[in-house]
């Protein structure tokens, strides 16, 4: 750091998605301290349930990866997992932070051998993949869950059975009578990183989800893909496991909706492209179909839109549709809408259809920051001019490489507020 | 320095204990290897088992670690200690997880085989490894170097000032500003999303200018930059005046060309009358305050904006600008302010307006402004003075005509790094000269040039790591990365202002910058072993080491990224980290026990990139998939640092194949180091010669792309492998 | 010349919520919506693009606008929050006013003329009387045709007592003030359509 | 006896299309101790076609009145309607009584010459709302004396009871208050993915073969999900769906026989009413299926 600079300075980073990871990472490889507050048990946040980014259709993990080796190599990031910050007090340069540190119920002595798991007869409808499947009631949220500790449903941790894993566990790191714990902490000063969540698909009353069991979402497709997910990456239906070769993807699904999310989402035509090539991947004979108001794949992603164009086996079609029914016989959901380019009707029969929901910020609903001063625009984004400064999602709908970048900006904008004296 | 003294630390807890014989493997590690401390301990990752290293440590002078447990990817914030000298034996993940543990005397037998092999290699790797000595320097500067004074140098400098950081900005023009400067207004950055903005220049100026930390140099170009990260000496010809700067790192935010409105179809009408502008040209107008015909002076009534002129289109830009939607729809509104009865019309391919831009459009809209979705299909004069634009309106369905006074053509933005559009060598108004088509002429030996990952476009790894260039310490920030707006610009010069702080910090610290981050270590060349065969200064993704005048290799130690290209390139094997060689990998391999052929146990080799197949490998084991008994890991900082001898060195000592996994190369790589998975795959391709020479079957050797969730596939592609390795007679070199 | 905003600018001035005709994104959910789709000339989201291309023609002496089942499908799904279904009446009620609706088109005809004639007369519905009217318009025989086709649905409404068979009903008891208050909303529409 | 003042609507009328809604609505409403005051001398809301020969402010102006008419006699703030179309009408009006000032402004110049005035202020709720929040689920279950055992319906809720305004609470793809309704007489609520949608209004009397066409695909969605009548709320959904059956028949070559009620209908016979009381004497399409519960 510049020589006229008090070093030392923490920074409170909340949120362990891409986003916050890369403002820790950043801020602590100038030589700031960081600390990671995480509200899931696990880093990587919305990108570690993708199965493949665009345009390059390769895994998040492999960047992950990369941010987790760097935390870890670095001592000057402190991460807390299954923390949420309740109150924030003071300006720059001199900030007092409580933050609850819910109970893992698993301590940091777990080896993530397993054991417990195998014995442990509890499943929950799987979070991790938006309840499709089960999981174990004590586990870790995925294979590449990081950090590599177990933690444990907290209303599995009352239970009798719960009680016996505390002996099965070969390095006593189970404790089903772990507490919440409140932390102060002093920090200089404090970035918002708390991400998106998927836009309630039922809101959108006319496309049935929820009603028809095979009207499913772009992150349920996402982990439906993914080889650790609910069918271990195949493509298959809810209603009668059937391969997915007749599929549609209906983009702006709650985006661009003065109903729902008024603002575009950015990601969601990118993301039904890539989707698209995971179907044409699989079945080579699968038929794709995609509903738009607009493609919008900006600056470079053209260069994706025009691969994925390229492939005759995916139709596009300019029209938002206006509702999906479903056929009582096959379960099939059926588009309807009209095409506005050729002025027709249609009302096609697919196996499943995805809807491109949009991004929710979550600092509008479960993650408003508990500070003084924040200034938010009227869907919820933390904006510039408040007393907290917010990346990512939490600022504007965004790509991950633009996340990527405009957390790295905000790693700097948070070592200047940190060295700034009240 | 104090003299290596290894501790051996063999972990019993998580099965291990129960599935190998730890007193044979103590055996190994004290008698075979001779390690002075050895011991066992059931939990040594917990409090007690790192209390018993730590008194090693303390009171027997152990200084090296060799902690044989699960994986180096875990338990890594318990295995901290002080000391540089450490390596993880995974006995866990990578052995117990992926064999038969309850299998019968054959299937212990091979895993206490694995399990003896990995502490055998692990010993080599600790005795063979030295501690890093950081690379320092006296002249070690932290000053940085914008080039382009712009948006996005602007707020470059700013930033890096408002951090404590002197900033020096070179503009090749005799005004700050760039492109922003001609432009009236900005499009809404902040709540509710309606309003135009004043534009954002004066107020940089004002601050650049008001800022002691910045010097700014107008009129000026860079003649040279030579040096490395910390130790850039930059030449800077200022308006004749000729100095040269050490700076610690470089942003370059040169901006956009704009793609030459005269190379556009005919179609559009480019040429056809005055009244036919660039978007540019309008921004000029409506600053100067009124916006009107050009051919006559006429009040403009009604203007047609088209978008993405010569771009998205395979005969001019392939992309798309990203910012001329909204740009156009901020200059419906320029129209619409100018007089509320005008007719401002938007002809779009697809309306692009991310994020909450879409509220700007709903106000553009609001004030009348009319959308069209089509394209133009020519353009006449009017008899009055005007334009006749025949249109394909895709709404409508049909051809239309439209009576404008103007029409504007939204053209794309071309990188102004070095490379130009490949459809257009002259960008819009430079006839330059050879010099002056580098913006910063490196005196690198790779070229003057930026490497380009695509279109022109100076990045390397656009999703995940968007401001690593191939050459370290120099980031692109701004249109000059990709195209974009205003906002973004400005947001993304910050992040480049971050980067260029983060790499002088790194550098005068002697560490790596990404993505080995910290890695203290960096290549040094036994000299007179050389015979200037150049590989590893053509090699280097980072283009990182220069040549003398005879061929010999000149290491910038600051510019490296730790990869190990160079020593994977060398066939004279003299290039070597403190941690890493070609002879320790050599010896590793070398100390791995191969059955005589008669026992029919054959051994395999695996190569395994440590950014994506390692943790692939560590997922199979979570997942308790089988992999073959017979083979052997041996991580490798990137596949770009496998040096070929290490295949004749596999094959002399009997291993039956060798299977390198190494990351997806291509357009759409994956490797970290930008090019070592590829460079491996050429080398190796040379690779037969060596076999043929040991009359051996080249299909011995394999190499495969590992995406780090391939876990579920990873069994099938070892076992495949060792299978058709099994269906081959055995490497005769065993006998030897 | 296309895209002559005179005609839009009348109709977002004129028509009833024409003014929300600017803020279509065309996105087609509208059309899909409408359970009378087929029978549209021109969708709603056509109808709005060619108003704004300056289509006026087209538009007003399109029968599309009167296919409307009021059944506000489309006002619920608008993204944009367009009050289709009252911007698609505004319309139709424009074209009638403006003389370009065709005033043969049957709703038109039913709507325009018998329906708010038969409220208007005496200050609520005359069903009986409506029905009449409205198998007679085309004249007796076909009044008495469309009648015996309906005839059993008639008898069974006569039957359930949910048919007056006498036609005439009397005046609403305020009905000369309800005839002002219509005259001078009249009046002032008459000026709003104007232009004033 | 809790009392409400109440708008009709014509089609409630003695002797009109509803009267059997009406009849049925007052037994009910006296069996629930609820009383209704009509508005003295109301007039047409001008219903879903008014906009064509009325335009908007003679249109606005009919419900105007009625306001005016309502505050005049009882100074009311909750005015009832038992008709969808009567509703809607009111409700719109009331929005732009409430949002535009210039509207306000006008249709008080109008009102002048009836000798009325009206500035806002009463809601418009519909007879559903009040059983929902004013009487509840619970007593509304309580009344059940008879119940409905095995008898299949479809709850057929159409359109203008449910767009754009909706009952509150209500989703507009799915309402679900018409099925829990007719799950509390005892009666089964068969899904019936046609509930919401269109019978055609009043284009049944312009455009009568495309109306019946829709009507025919409601008919049919019944019949396929085994249902034995059809309950609705609206007048308008009633008329199209049941009086139309013989032209459906005779034009799609169908044999639909399907009764169509009002839910006050089944409510007044699953509380004990009589036939009469249910005004089941004035179906077209007799409802012979019920004969089993009166």
């Amino acid at each position: 750091m510049a020589d006229d600079q008090a070093a030392g300075q923490t920074i409170l980073v909340v949120g362990g998605g891409i986003s916050g990871l890369t403002t820790a990472v950043e801020a602590a490889e100038v030589g700031y301290s960081v600390l990671l507050v995480e509200r899931e048990p696990h880093l990587g946040g919305r990108v570690a349930q993708h199965y493949q980014y665009f345009p390059k259709l390769c895994s998040p993990s492999c960047g992950l990866e990369i941010n987790y080796q760097r935390i870890k190599n670095n001592p000057r990031i402190r991460v807390l997992t299954l923390a949420e910050v309740e109150d924030i007090q003071g300006t720059d340069g001199q900030y007092t932070v409580r933050i609850r540190q819910h109970p893992r119920f698993v301590s940091d002595r777990c080896t993530a051998c397993g054991e417990c798991a195998k014995a442990c007869t509890v499943e929950v409808a799987d979070p991790f993949n938006f309840g499709q499947g089960r999981a174990k009631a004590i586990r870790a949220s995925h294979p590449m869950a990081f950090p590599n500790h177990y933690f444990m449903e907290s209303a599995y941790a009352g239970s009798a059975e719960a009680q016996t894993l505390v002996a099965l566990c070969p390095v006593g790191a189970i404790d089903p009578g772990m507490t919440a714990t409140v932390l102060e902490e002093q920090v200089g000063s404090v970035v918002w990183a708390t991400g998106w969540q998927p836009y309630d698909a039922e809101k959108i009353q006319p496309y049935g989800f929820g009603r028809h069991a095979n009207v499913s979402t772009n992150m349920r497709f996402e982990r439906l893909a993914n080889v650790f997910g609910p069918t271990g990456g195949r493509l298959t239906r809810p209603s009668d496991g059937k391969e997915v070769k007749r599929i549609a993807f209906i983009q702006c699904a709650g985006s661009r909706d003065h109903n729902h999310l008024p603002y575009c989402s950015r990601v969601c035509c990118l993301a039904s492209m890539k989707q698209a090539t995971y179907v044409r991947e699989q079945f080579p004979d699968a038929q794709v179909t995609v509903y738009y108001i607009d493609l919008r794949a900006m600056d470079r992603y053209e260069g994706f839109q025009k691969q994925v164009e390229a492939d005759p086996g995916i139709t596009w079609i300019k029209s938002k549709p206006a509702r999906i029914d479903e056929d009582p016989r096959s379960g099939d959901p059926i588009v309807i809408g009209e095409n506005t380019l050729t002025g027709v009707r249609y009302a096609d029969a697919y196996d499943m259809v995805v809807l491109a929901t949009g991004m929710e910020p979550n600092s509008a609903t479960t993650a408003r920051v508990p500070a003084k001063g924040v200034a938010y625009d009227e869907y919820g984004f933390v904006v510039k001019g408040g007393q907290v400064l917010s990346t990512g999602c939490t600022a504007t709908p965004l790509d991950v490489a633009g996340a990527v970048q405009a957390s790295t900006a905000v790693a700097l904008k948070a070592i200047q507020a940190a060295t700034r004296r009240g | 320095m104090e003299a290596k003294k290894i501790g051996c630390y063999i972990c019993t807890g998580c099965g291990i204990g129960e599935a190998l014989n730890v007193a044979a493997l103590e055996k190994v590690s004290s008698k075979e290897q001779k390690i002075p401390v050895t011991r066992t301990h059931p939990f040594l990752c917990g409090t007690e088992g790192i209390a018993l290293i730590r008194q090693d440590m303390a009171n027997e002078g152990v200084n090296a670690l060799l902690i044989a447990a699960c994986s180096h990817r875990v338990k890594t914030d318990e295995f901290q200690f002080d000391t540089p000298l450490l390596d993880r034996v995974d006995l866990r993940d990578k052995v117990l997880w992926v064999q038969e543990v309850a299998g019968d005397k054959t299937a212990k037998e091979d895993l206490q085989m694995a399990a003896a092999d990995y502490l055998r290699m692990g010993s080599v790797k600790l005795k063979k490894m030295n501690a890093p000595d950081p690379f320092q320097d006296d002249g070690f500067s932290k000053d940085v170097l914008v080039v382009g004074g712009g948006v996005a140098g602007l707020t470059a400098a700013r930033e890096v000032a408002a951090t404590g950081y002197r900033a020096i900005l070179v503009e090749k023009s005799g005004v700050l500003g760039g492109m922003v400067a001609r432009m009236h207004k900005v499009s809404p950055t902040t709540a509710p999303y309606r309003v135009l903005e004043e534009n954002p220049v004066a107020g940089l100026v004002a601050a650049v200018e008001g800022e002691s930390r910045i010097t700014v140099h107008r009129n000026a170009t860079i003649e040279k930059t030579q040096g490395a990260p910390g130790l850039f000496d930059v030449t800077i010809n200022s308006g004749g005046t000729v100095t040269t700067q050490r700076v610690g790192s470089i942003i370059l935010t040169t901006g956009y060309n704009l793609y030459d409105p005269a190379k556009l179809d005919k179609k559009l009408g480019h040429g056809v009358s005055a009244d036919v502008v660039t978007s540019l040209e309008f921004e000029e107008m409506a600053k100067a305050g009124k916006i009107v015909r050009k051919s006559d002076g006429q009040p403009a009534k009604r203007v047609l904006f088209a978008l993405c002129a010569g771009q998205r289109d395979k005969n001019h830009l392939e992309y798309c600008s990203a910012a001329c939607c909204t740009y156009s729809l901020k200059h419906a509104l320029y129209l619409l302010e100018q007089d509320a009865e005008a007719s401002a019309y938007v002809l779009f391919q697809e309306m692009r307006t991310p994020g909450q831009m879409e509220e700007f459009y709903r106000r553009v809209q609001e004030e009348g402004g009319v959308i069209i979705k089509g394209d133009v299909e020519k353009v006449e004069k009017a008899s009055g003075g005007g334009l006749n634009v025949s249109i394909t309106d895709k709404l409508l369905r049909g051809q239309e005509g439209l009576a404008v006074d103007l029409l504007v053509l939204a053209t794309g933005m071309i990188s102004s790094v070095d490379t130009v559009d490949p459809n257009n060598p002259s960008p819009v108004g430079q006839v330059a000269e050879e010099a002056a088509k580098y913006v910063l002429n490196l005196d690198y030996r790779q070229g003057r040039s930026m490497p380009e990952l695509k279109w022109g476009f100076p990045d390397s790894h656009f999703i995940c790591f968007p401001y690593e260039t191939r050459r370290t310490g120099i980031y692109a920030a701004g249109p000059a990365r990709r195209p974009m707006g205003i906002a973004e610009s400005m947001t993304d010069a910050t992040g480049a202002a971050l980067k260029a702080i983060q790499v002088v910090e790194s550098v005068t610290r002697g560490a790596a910058v990404h993505p080995r981050s910290g890695d203290l270590s960096y290549p040094s060349f036994r000299r007179e072993g050389c015979t200037q065969c150049k590989r590893c200064t053509e090699e280097c993704p980072f283009g990182a080491i220069n040549e003398d005048d005879k061929g010999n290799p000149l290491f910038n130690p600051t510019r490296c990224r730790r990869c190990g290209t160079c020593m994977g390139a060398c066939p004279q094997k003299i290039i070597s980290f403190a941690n890493y060689s070609v002879d320790m990998i050599g010896s590793m391999l070398k100390e791995v026990e191969v059955p005589p052929a008669d026992d029919e146990k054959p051994r395999i080799l695996v190569f395994a990139c440590v950014n994506d197949a390692m943790p692939a490998l560590d997922m199979v084991g979570q997942q308790r998939g089988r992999l073959s008994p017979y083979i052997r890991i041996i991580p490798l900082r990137c596949m770009g640092s496998m040096n070929l001898v290490w295949i004749a060195d596999a094959m002399s000592s009997g291993f039956d194949g060798i299977l390198l996994m190494g990351c997806r190369h291509g357009d759409d790589y994956q490797c970290h180091n930008v090019r070592g998975s590829a460079l491996a795959e050429t080398r190796l391709s040379k690779v037969s010669e060596t076999l043929d020479r040991l009359q051996l079957e080249s299909d011995r050797v394999k190499m495969v792309e590992v995406n780090i969730m391939d876990a579920d596939q990873l069994p099938k592609v070892i076992n495949d492998f060792a299978a058709q390795i099994a269906s081959l007679d055995p490497n005769p070199y065993k006998e030897f | 010349m296309a895209y002559d905003l005179s005609f839009a600018r009348d109709v977002y001035k004129h028509s009833e919520m024409g003014h929300w005709i600017k803020m279509c994104k065309q996105c087609g959910v509208c059309a899909g919506s409408c359970p009378f789709g087929p029978h549209w000339e021109y969708s709603p989201r056509q109808l709005f693009q060619m108003v704004r291309g300056g289509k006026k023609e087209e538009v007003l002496k399109s029968h599309s606008m009167w296919m409307c089942t009021s059944c506000y499908n489309c006002i619920v799904r608008c993204p944009r929050g367009l009050p289709i279904t009252h911007i698609v009446h505004g319309l139709a009620r424009y074209a009638s006013v403006k003389g370009y609706a065709d005033p043969d088109q049957v709703t038109n005809r039913f709507a325009t003329r018998i329906f708010w004639t038969n409220i208007v007369s005496t200050g609520r519905v005359g069903e009986a009387m409506l029905t009449m009217r409205l198998y007679f318009v085309d004249g007796l025989a076909a009044g008495i045709k469309q009648g015996l086709e309906m005839k059993d649905s008639a008898l069974g409404m006569l039957m359930a007592k949910r048919l007056n068979p006498i036609p005439f009903r009397g005046k609403i008891k305020g009905f000369a003030g309800f005839e002002a208050m219509l005259a001078k909303a009249r009046e002032l529409e008459e000026k709003r359509e104007a232009g004033a | 006896m809790k009392e409400y003042t109440f708008f009709p609507g014509c089609s409630s009328e003695k002797g009109a299309s509803a009267a059997n809604m009406e009849h049925s609505v007052q037994a009910m409403c006296k069996m629930l101790g609820i009383q209704l005051n009509e508005i003295d001398d109301w007039n047409c809301c001008s219903a879903s076609i008014g906009y064509a020969g009325g335009g908007q402010l003679p249109r606005l102006a009919m419900s105007a009145r009625n306001f005016a008419l309502a505050k005049q006699q009882r100074g009311t703030t909750d005015l009832v309607a038992t008709c969808a179309a009567c509703w809607l009408a009111m409700r719109e009006t009331a929005e732009r009584i409430e949002h535009e000032p210039a509207v306000r402004a006008d249709l008080n110049t109008a009102l002048k010459e009836a000798g009325l005035s009206y500035d806002g202020g009463i809601k418009t709720r519909h007879l559903v709302e009040v059983l929902i929040e004013d009487v509840g689920w619970e007593a509304l279950q309580a009344k059940v004396k008879k119940p409905l055992t095995g008898l299949k319906v479809a709850g057929y809720v159409g359109c203008q009871t449910n767009r754009p305004f909706g009952i509150a609470g209500e989703s507009y793809e799915n309402p679900l208050y018409l099925d829990k309704m007719i799950e509390i007489t005892g009666a089964t609520a068969v899904p019936y993915p046609k509930k919401v949608a269109c019978c055609g209004g009043a284009l049944m009397f312009t455009e009568m073969e495309k109306s019946c066409a829709l009507v025919r695909d409601l008919l049919q969605c019944a019949v396929d999900n085994g249902a034995e009548l059809i309950v609705t709320p609206c007048p308008v959904c009633q008329l199209n769906v049941e009086v139309y059956q013989g032209k459906i028949n005779q034009l799609f070559g169908t044999q639909f026989k399907m009764p169509v009620l009002y839910y006050s209908q089944l409510f007044v016979l699953a509380w004990g009413g009589s036939w009469e009381e249910a005004a089941l004497h004035q179906q077209v399409v007799p409802a012979d299926t019920l004969r089993r519960f009166a």
